[in-house]
């Protein structure tokens, strides 16, 4: 059976894609960013924790999806996905290569959970996908992992509420394991931490608070699922908000957690760079209160 | 307590940040056609007829006068007042050549060594930042 | 402060806005189909009864949503909406004007509510939209409502579930009492019912199943919530599976209903055509168990 | 109990009904350019293109041989089994100006004359048209 065996949170900040492809990541101003993933690169290959397929969970920065259409949660379901041009080309990096088989799973899982999740069988992905993979991976030809993008919205207000994206982790936590080939799946919460792009107060960072939130990913606590929107905004800055992101992570790695490897560094560019590797103590998750095939009318239809 | 809950209440309070517009559905439809132009400088094609006559591409857009005075001066305060979103104005960062710190920083007040110094002595602290009402 | 004042459940079958649109409405195959909404197309435009703005609930069928992006529920806050060309021109029925103001009051409120909507913001509407109207208003040069598209999707499977849709309902309700502008509101269930397009065991239509989901729909009972999708396609036939978006329309009613205009006939086409006509005689619904704001840390939050 | 609630029980139950492919999740793989390639005749042009060559058209979506063949032998049973969707398939029915219900006909085995005086007296019965396990 599948299997969900380690989370990673990770910012996705752009200029990182940017050093990486230039060479630039040995700089003074880079190296100490880039120096704390040195530890999971080394990690992620090791044969005992390389994961199969990681289900990354990132935001859509305006690249391939307009104001036309706005999904909350949209699952890619297709064979692979390539860079998207952000205004400067695209990315010199791998196709994302996909799996289908595993992602139509968790999608058609997710909607008799009752969650309202789009499915897109054909879209483009920009650094909010594509740095995480470099952070991890480095200079690669191809992507040692298949993707499960999902694709969050933290744009365009409300995104989902913390809880409801801690439940959409606990949801996909069963999915996974409800998927009969054996297969070894990493889920990523990316974004964040404090930062904001936008208006005179562009410019903040909150460490007091960011540690706060990568100390509340471990142990059993869920007092993050509670954090209302207004307190990312207030506390760590408009485009902190992306760190709901990571509690669908956090939810999908079940009762308590601990962490392998932590890493925080201010500034890159605008942001405070986050990267914590968690590995579930207790992974269970409660069933599902909704399944379809839940209901009594539905199990006597089920022979 | 469940009359404070809508989405009204919620609304309010992203109001009441200092320097900051939380990109609501109000932004969202004001801004429409200026988001829906900037994000079109994605395609190479685009940014070159665009750098060729700026005014001749935004007035292919319906957005409102003060929308492409405020783009072509590249005011981005003004932009997000106008319902303009950080994301799709980033666009036009790119297509102007300028990193993301040189956009943001014009926002700020500050010149770009000013911000770059803020960011490198750790960014700008949250204190009195929090809340108009509550000046914390 | 708005209110949901009515439901109406009715199907879409094309071949009726064929029939409209090329003067066939009188002929003795279509007659008795249409003489069915006499009664409805009287008491719609009676001032008393005469909705502002009707939540119309269909399915798109392959016209605006090809198999790139597969929503669950699309909530359409645009200005209009075009009727779309499905192969032989598009009908010659009037735009649809929307209702942005309260279509994006209800998305907002929804996301909130932990339902993981999608936005629209442009799109074509198919025969599952301008049908109905049709059939309510007949010909005329402009619709007498504004109206908000909800697209689900009940032709990838799986669909919602017949809970989620009806919980669906509910949280439309508690959005559209929450809106501050002082508007009746209906909201329309359409498709259905029984019928199958496809295979040997096409033209499959069950009379007693049909009239006992409309009997679930009135009084206070909320049997059908839980009939699993595998019953609709057993008993009412592949394309039967509409019906559920019907449920979306029961839920917004609230507690307890009554009929007061009902018509079922068969056939039109290949379809079993349904319509009824619901007043709320208790339009109590659930509060919210999951809106942001009803956390504790949330609640301390808002002034 | 929760055992059986899993997606997996879910789809063997929608293989269990005579005479009916659901559109689940690998029909629609199986089916993706088949379906879009259906969809495409929405467009006038399109049809036109279409009714000019239909190999040569069907020949720019990479679908398999057997798809092809089926879609221009408008066998509607084959296509559904290849992963084809009726929603989609419709705009074929369109484009070749024939009904719904003339479409629908030739998928049962009837003509469209007995099809439509099944209808007329009511439809298909659902008995025996349930389960193919329980035969009901
Ligand atoms: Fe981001
Ligand atoms: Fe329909």
């Amino acid at each position: 059976m599948a299997r969900i065996t380690h989370g990673i949170g990770c910012s996705h900040i752009p200029v990182l894609g940017y050093a990486h492809d230039h060479g630039k990541d040995g700089d003074d101003y880079f190296k100490p960013a880039f120096a704390g993933f040195d530890w999971t690169r080394e990690w992620i290959t090791a044969p005992d924790s390389r994961p199969d397929v990681v289900i990354l969970v990132y935001n859509d920065h305006a690249s391939a999806f307009d104001m036309k259409v706005i999904p909350t949660f949209a699952i890619g379901c297709g064979e692979s996905f390539t860079p998207a041009d952000e205004g400067f080309g695209p990315r010199p990096v791998p196709v994302v290569e996909g799996h289908p088989d595993l992602a139509w799973h968790i999608a058609q899982s997710l909607v008799l959970d009752e969650f309202d999740t789009t499915i897109i069988n054909e879209m483009e992905v920009d650094h909010g996908l594509t740095v995480p993979l470099t952070m991890m991976f480095g200079d690669v030809e191809k992507w040692p992992v298949k993707v499960i993008p999902l694709a969050v919205n933290v744009v365009t207000y409300p995104p989902p509420s913390g809880n409801r994206c801690w439940a959409l982790g606990e949801a996909i936590s069963r999915a996974v394991s409800s998927f009969p080939q054996d297969l070894k799946v990493q889920i990523w919460g990316t974004g964040g931490m404090s930062h904001q792009l936008q208006g005179p107060r562009a410019g903040l960072i909150n460490k007091e608070w960011d540690n706060r939130f990568l100390d509340g990913l471990t142990g059993e606590g869920q007092d993050l699922r509670h954090v209302p929107h207004i307190e990312y905004l207030r506390e760590t800055g408009s485009e902190g908000i992306e760190m709901v992101m990571w509690l669908i992570m956090r939810g999908a790695l079940g009762k308590s957690t601990r962490a392998l490897h932590r890493h925080y560094h201010v500034p890159v560019s605008n942001t405070a760079l986050g990267h914590i590797v968690l590995e579930p103590v207790d992974p269970t998750v409660p069933p599902s209160r909704t399944l379809e095939g839940g209901s009594p009318i539905a199990q006597k239809m089920i022979a | 307590m469940r009359e404070a809950t809508d989405i009204a209440t919620y609304l309010a309070d992203l109001e009441d940040i200092p320097g900051t517009q939380v990109f609501t559905a109000q932004r969202a439809r004001q801004g429409y056609h200026l988001n829906q132009c900037a994000m079109s400088l994605m395609k190479p094609e685009n940014r070159e007829r665009f750098k060729a006559d700026e005014r001749a591409y935004i007035d292919e857009w319906p957005m409102s006068e003060e929308q492409k005075e405020a783009l072509l001066a590249r005011d981005y305060n003004r932009l997000l007042n106008l319902g303009g979103n950080i994301y799709f104005l980033a666009k036009v960062f790119s297509t102007d050549g300028i990193s993301v710190v040189q956009g943001v920083s014009t926002m700020t007040g500050m010149s770009v060594e000013e911000y770059q110094a803020m960011m490198m002595a750790g960014g700008r602290s949250p204190v009195g930042q929090r809340s108009i009402r509550e000046n914390n």
